[in-house]
């Protein structure tokens, strides 16, 4: 292959990765110029800001489940794990499960916003850990532990808050939930700052690349003097600790932690990673396709929303436009390939 | 141990409305002296069923439910009542099966039609409305959504709801469901929503929008929701007096099973209100506000 | 016997050409196959020769050219449309299915049927053992495939497809986890069926076996068409054919390296070593009782049959299987490293014999490929990687192991078996290991770079690294060990000094060991 | 290796693999007698008959699971397809969408119990059709477009019924939930035989190999000629006419067709599969292991419930349970290989 031939197949295979990760981008793309030509107020800051508020919980979530998915592995609890956190939160915020219902609590007994945001991190990484010691010691199957963790962890957060609610919290910690800087919602911010670190660690640390090769090829990683174990138990302590974090800016922003959020959340999330381009074999993703896969979703709701479609059409809509993206995808990816 | 033993099971434990109707009939149960065994439905038919079932086999005394769905679970029942045991059921009733011993109830759809008409009070002149609706295809949810409908639907010239849309009776998904519509909608003079938890979101996405001056209607009277009420926040939410159903539920299977005591009344219809600030001390869980 | 000279070709392909995403793998082959006769296709890795075998068995389409099978147009668009027409493949790449027993990768698809129209599980066990036993294989046919060797898959395979009615089977490289015995046993059923008129197309690396069973060769070079080749009178010779390959002339293949200083102290000393079962592995080799020294600067060849334990004894020293009894001495220290990170940690490389699973990372581009097992090399303190130092590294060794490669971005997956290979040593490299154990270093790899691999070796030695390499070609072991050990059941059965070693030697050695002789005789006069 | 010993490792092997699929039936063996001892009147034929019932909703669409799981793919839509199809049997059935509620029915306008079955199983086993094509075709991975089925027949179950059930069948209908023959309940009675058919299917068919072979490795297999993408498309395909099959059977018990019906149900149909010793990395299980895994968590639920455990925690305990079990038997394996 002569030099001129090879620079312009490099600069071809450029382009076509350039294409290949703008997939699910230019999907987004489209719905958000459709959306707008629907209701032009579609896309007044406001309501932007507020799809970046809404996203940025199941997001958080979601650059966890990144790491796990890239490392072939899945972690359904996360959604019940939310709830414990927050419920774990709100017992330090309030020091305790009485639930003081006022709404606007200024003076409280309890431990202030940052041992609550401390204690809900440590619980979800704690928790993520010791589902992933199961998934490494007793070998079983990461989908069974995580299904395991989701009713367990519901168990758990229902028996502390007897089925309730503990709500009212103070202003500081409210404010990481409903506050603003400039016109940016907090949550975004949080979330923002969130994806960055995690795009920095997976894209250019050494353990970045130990998590893409055991989700590649555990076998070869562990000959290749990587410890598999280590690293698949990280990828749980990570995704728990971002349930925790994902789980005291939710109680924040509701100033309420109940024993029902978050149900059905491992399903978003994983759509949002998925859709973002992670293969659920592992070794495949990135970072910021899921940021965009999540931004699909939460445009996609939104929108729908937006233009007041009756909630039996926006299911049918959603589940037909996650296909579509997905599909979309793999076309373009094949079309580039060739 | 000769003690009765009865069965109390509830649709759901996962919300805050069954929790405290189970919580009554436990109180009642140890009351009247009776063994209880609890069952959660856990938002199943046949999670429901099966408990029934289970409770046959165990030859329970009496049995008083909560029915999930009152079409899916009347086979259960019906079963029940042949095996001779007397069935009590709350807040919903099961129309088709016979020989039920009674029923005590807050109708969904009249506490619906309550929800609205103090809306329509509080804006006799017409209003624009948002209405947050309960989980698609769960009994509550259509019954209430019903409810609304009957009221508005005669009113629609003056009264427009401008955005309906369901928020799974959640507390998270009526929030960014409210931030939604008040982007696309502008402020509503009035939010009507299916229970309370969504009604705490919608106040959320007001507050932070400083639409103080939305009226804000709620449904189930949860002290959280009252305290709102009380200090202004939400303009009203409806009372069913669960625990009130449940404890006469409970006194009226008792009754019978220990000594085959008929009910004095077959049908207990209890009218749901609207408590707002001026009537608090109407509703059942005011003492858990303290 | 030769063809008749006025035989129609059975397969004719005319001006194939292959691209895939800006590479092109094929431009304007044309050969053709007579029934009867076997044809060699050669080429160095990366030549094209998986490609067209490919496209003949219905895997992938081609971009161009015609192909015709028998007489009529042949543009099968699946693997099943070939199989019906009786074109039978071994793929280059394992393609057994792990889970399934024996038999039923064998009957896959055709399962014999019973009474009821039900599967007959018992002559679908009898059947498959007839069938094994034909390539020399003794195994229990209802044992799954994961729990097989390489080695034992590759005959499964060729038992497969052999058992298949067929009018050409197509072999890409059947034989490069074999050792002589099974090499030679395939060769004769080659030669019966070529008596029985079926045509077959050969792919292999050894120059030897091809020169030696192929009537005519087909040779690639760059995706291009180099030249064919035809026996006459005696067999092709190697010289010609390396000639057409590399398309120059060829120097002397497996080129004794020069005579080299006298090896260094002991590094390795392994002293009694024994394994367990292991669970995962049940019917892996045991070691029963291995005692071998491996000297700095040394290259220490290990000579076994399929199944003698040499991969166990590199695995067990490397910390991948457990070891229940016997030393390891590192340096004059004991060590006992209970994973591959800790024996990496202490300075032990390997390479190991199955690239697809044990060693390659499909997905993930050439560049991690090449690091994984140096990250800490090319990081930095705080955990961030060093891409420059790492790329620079990979270009260095791209160079020095002259791989065949796009960009270090490229999936590997798109690279050709040998340059996959080559990555995976460089792999090590990078480490500068004190111990560097390569089992079957050489698989896959075309001539020119095994005697750069070979020479790449020599050099590890001679910078004063211990090299242990298995190897089941023994021209190989003979040409680059300084010393030879043989093994056999899990046991060393004899060493001598690679120049005092010859084939016959290593044979007799690797076939019997002391105790079993008699009743090996028995057996051989039972038959 | 002489004869003998060869011989003898061989008989182990055989006893090995006995214990290896007994796992799951050692652990369910141990609840029973756990439970019995708690309360003798759990082992009741009764309350034994219930559990029978009760499992043979979830029971019968782990049967069509197991064939998907076989081949290392997944469905996550069962639950709402369960809903779509009862609600279709439900509409042909009555003849149309008017709740008429009456549990005598005798003179209905529909066409009766024959029609609905059909009606249930064919849209089943074409939705699950529908789904394989977009798998095979679209090659969008059997998690994304089973999740967007989720939604979509979720759906549209709720665009049909108006988010109302559509209750009262005649009599002929409901036996196939609530009939007995002799003291059996019908719904077993359907299980069991499907479940032996589906074992034949899988174990002694051309076409059931060949669902191994695709799950063991999809390549290979298609390398040795098997018609890959149409074996896929008939897993869910057969997946798809259980649900409806099983979605009969429940609006028959039920007496009424849910739009809500089977919401998670795809996670406890999914345990049963697992439990039992299925892979979810395919080519790896069978139809005695799902039956055992189903009967694990009816036992569970049952006898949890008989001793009047509070439901959460319940939770915890089913949950904690499920990983043990697969543990166990994880553990179990290992041990018997040696
Ligand atoms: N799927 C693929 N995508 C992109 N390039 C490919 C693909 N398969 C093969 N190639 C390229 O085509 C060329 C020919 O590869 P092929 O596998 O046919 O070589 P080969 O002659 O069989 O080599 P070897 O002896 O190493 O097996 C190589 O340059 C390889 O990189
Ligand atoms: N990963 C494995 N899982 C199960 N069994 C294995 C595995 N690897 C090897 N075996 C078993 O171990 C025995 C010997 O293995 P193997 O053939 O690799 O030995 P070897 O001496 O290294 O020979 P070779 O190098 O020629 O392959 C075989 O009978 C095989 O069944
Ligand atoms: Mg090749
Ligand atoms: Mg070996």
């Amino acid at each position: 292959m002569s030099i001129a031939e090879e620079q312009s197949q490099r600069g071809g295979v450029t382009i076509a990765r350039l294409l290949m990760s703008f997939g699910p981008l230019l999907f987004l793309a489209a719905l958000v110029v459709v959306f707008t030509v629907l209701k032009p107020s579609f896309i007044d800051p406001i309501n932007l800001f507020n799809i970046t508020r809404q996203i940025s919980i199941t997001g958080l979530i979601a650059l966890g489940m990144t790491f796990v998915i890239l490392t072939a592995g899945i972690d359904l609890s996360v959604g019940s794990l939310l709830a414990f956190c927050g419920m774990v939160a709100a017992v330090v915020a309030k020091g305790g499960t009485a639930n003081t219902l006022s709404l606007s609590t200024s003076g409280t007994q309890g431990f202030g916003w940052f041992a609550a945001l401390l204690a809900a991190v440590v619980v979800g990484a704690l928790a993520g850990g010791v589902q992933g010691f199961a998934i490494t010691r007793l070998k079983v199957p990461p989908f069974v532990v995580t299904l395991g963790g989701l009713t367990v962890f519901r168990g758990l957060t229902l028996t502390i808050s007897n089925g309730g609610p503990i709500s009212g919290f103070d202003a500081s910690m409210r404010w990481f939930g409903t506050g603003l800087i400039g016109p940016v919602p907090v949550p975004a911010i949080i979330f923002a700052i969130a994806a960055i670190l995690c795009h920095i660690v997976l894209r250019y640390t050494r353990y970045g690349r130990a998590v893409y090769a055991v989700g590649g090829n555990a076998e070869a990683a562990r000959l290749s003097g990587l410890r598999v174990d280590r690293i698949l138990v990280s990828v749980y302590v990570i995704v728990g600790f971002f349930a925790g974090l994902a789980a005291f800016v939710l109680s924040a922003r509701l100033n309420s932690s109940e024993a029902v959020a978050g149900i059905g959340y491992e399903l978003t999330v994983i759509s949002a990673v998925v859709i973002g381009g992670t293969s659920l074999f592992g070794g495949i993703g990135s970072v910021g396709g899921t940021v965009v896969g999540a931004a699909l979703i939460g445009v996609l709701q939104n929108g729908l929303q937006f233009n007041n479609v009756s909630s039996y059409t926006q299911s049918i809509v959603i589940g037909l436009i996650l296909i579509l993206a997905v599909a979309f995808d793999r076309w373009l990816k094949s079309r580039v390939r060739r | 141990e000769d003690k009765l033993t009865i069965l109390g099971s509830v649709p759901s434990l996962g919300f805050p409305f069954f929790v405290h109707m189970l919580n009554e009939i436990k109180a009642e149960a140890q009351a009247q002296g009776v063994n209880l065994t609890e069952s959660d439905g856990q938002n199943s038919a046949t999670k429901q069923t099966a408990d029934i079932e289970a409770a046959l086999v165990q030859k329970v005394n009496a049995i008083v439910i909560s029915p999930l769905d009152v079409n899916a679970l009347a086979p259960a029942i019906e079963e029940a009542v042949k095996a001779g045991v007397p069935v009590v059921t709350i807040d919903r009733r099961v129309d088709g099966v016979q020989g039920i011993l009674a029923h005590v109830g807050a109708d969904n759809v009249k506490g619906g039609e309550a929800e609205a008409q103090a809306m329509v009070a509080a804006f006799p002149n017409g209003a624009k409305l948002f209405h947050l609706q309960g989980q698609p295809g769960a009994g509550p949810a259509i019954d209430r959504n019903k409810g609304v409908h009957n009221v508005l639907d005669p009113l629609k010239d003056k009264y427009q709801i401008v955005y309906e849309q369901t928020a799974n009776f959640a507390r998270a998904e009526a929030l960014t469901v409210t931030e939604a519509g008040l982007a696309a909608n502008g402020k509503p003079d009035a939010i009507i929503c299916a229970n309370d938890d969504m009604a705490l979101g919608a106040l959320e996405a007001c507050a932070a929008r400083n639409f103080s001056d939305v009226k804000i209607y709620g449904f189930d009277a949860l002290p959280e929701a009252l305290v709102a009420v009380r200090d202004g926040k939400l303009a009203g939410t409806v009372e069913q007096f669960p625990g009130k159903q449940s404890r006469t539920a409970v006194q009226i299977a008792v009754a019978y099973a220990k000594d085959k005591t008929e009910p004095k009344e077959k049908l207990v219809l209890l009218t749901p209100i609207v408590i707002g600030k001026d009537n608090l001390d109407k509703a059942e869980r005011l003492n858990e506000t303290k | 016997m030769p063809p008749a000279e006025a035989a129609p070709a059975l397969l004719s392909v005319e001006g194939l050409t292959k691209h895939f995403a800006g590479v092109t793998a094929l431009s304007d082959v044309s050969l053709d196959v007579r029934a009867g006769e076997i044809l060699g296709l050669l080429g160095e890795n990366g030549a094209g020769k998986s490609t067209l075998l490919k496209i003949l068995s219905g895997v992938m389409p081609p971009s161009g050219g015609r192909i015709t099978f028998d007489g009529a147009d042949y543009q099968p668009a699946s693997p099943q449309e070939a199989k019906r027409l009786g074109i039978v493949t071994i793929y280059q790449e394992l393609s057994l299915i792990p889970t399934l027993t024996v038999a039923e990768n064998i009957f896959i698809g055709r399962a014999p049927i019973g009474r009821l129209g039900l599967v007959s599980w018992r002559k679908m066990e009898q059947d498959s053992r007839a069938i094994i036993a034909r390539v020399g294989l003794t195994i229990d046919p209802m044992t799954p495939v994961s729990a097989l060797s390489v080695a034992e898959q590759q005959l499964v395979e060729i038992a497969r497809a052999l058992s298949l009615k067929s009018r050409l089977i197509i072999m890409d490289e059947p034989t490069s986890a074999l050792t002589e015995t099974e090499v030679r046993r395939l060769l004769s059923i080659m030669d019966r069926l070529r008596k029985d008129h079926v045509a077959m197309m050969f792919v292999t690396h050894r120059l030897e076996e091809a020169s030696a069973i192929c009537d005519r060769m087909t040779v690639l070079r760059d995706g291009r068409l180099a030249g064919h080749l035809e026996r006459q009178g005696g067999p092709i010779k190697l010289p010609a054919i390396i000639e057409k390959m590399v398309g120059r002339a060829a120097s002397e293949l497996y080129a004794r390296p020069a005579q080299r200083a006298a090896a260094g102290d002991v590094v390795l000393s392994v002293r009694g070593l024994r394994t367990v079962r292991d669970p995962e592995a049940p019917h892996a080799i045991v070691l029963d009782g291995v005692d071998i020294d491996l000297k700095a600067g040394e290259i220490l060849g290990v000579a076994g049959l399929v199944g003698s334990g040499r991969t166990e004894l590199a695995r067990a020293v490397f910390g991948a299987d457990r070891i229940a009894a016997g030393t390891i001495t590192l340096d004059g220290k004991q060590i006992a490293p209970a994973s591959p990170a800790d024996a990496i940690a202490l300075g032990i490389g390997l390479v190991p014999e199955d690239r697809k699973h044990q060693a390659i990372f499909a997905a993930l581009g050439i560049l991690p490929n090449f690091s994984v097992a140096s990250l800490g090399r090319f990081s930095n303190g705080f955990g961030f990687m060093a891409e420059r130092r790492e790329r620079d590294a990979l270009s260095g060794f791209r160079k020095m192991l002259s791989i065949r490669m796009a960009s270090a971005e490229q999936a590997i997956e798109g690279l050709s078996g040998g340059n996959q290979q080559k990555v995976i040593l460089a792999r090590w490299l990078a480490r500068d290991p004190k111990v560097l154990i390569v089992d079957e270093p050489t698989r896959g790899v075309d001539v020119g770079a095994k005697a750069e691999v070979h020479q790449i070796l020599v050099q590890l030695a001679a910078r004063g690294i211990a090299v242990m390499m298995i190897s089941s070609e023994l021209p190989e072991v003979l040409a680059v060990s300084d010393r030879i050990v043989t093994m056999r059941k899990g046991r060393i059965t004899g060493e001598m000094p690679g120049v005092e070693a010859n084939e016959e030697r290593l044979m007799e050695l690797m076939a019997l060991d002391r105790q079993d002789m008699p009743a090996q005789d028995a057996e051989g006069q039972a038959r």
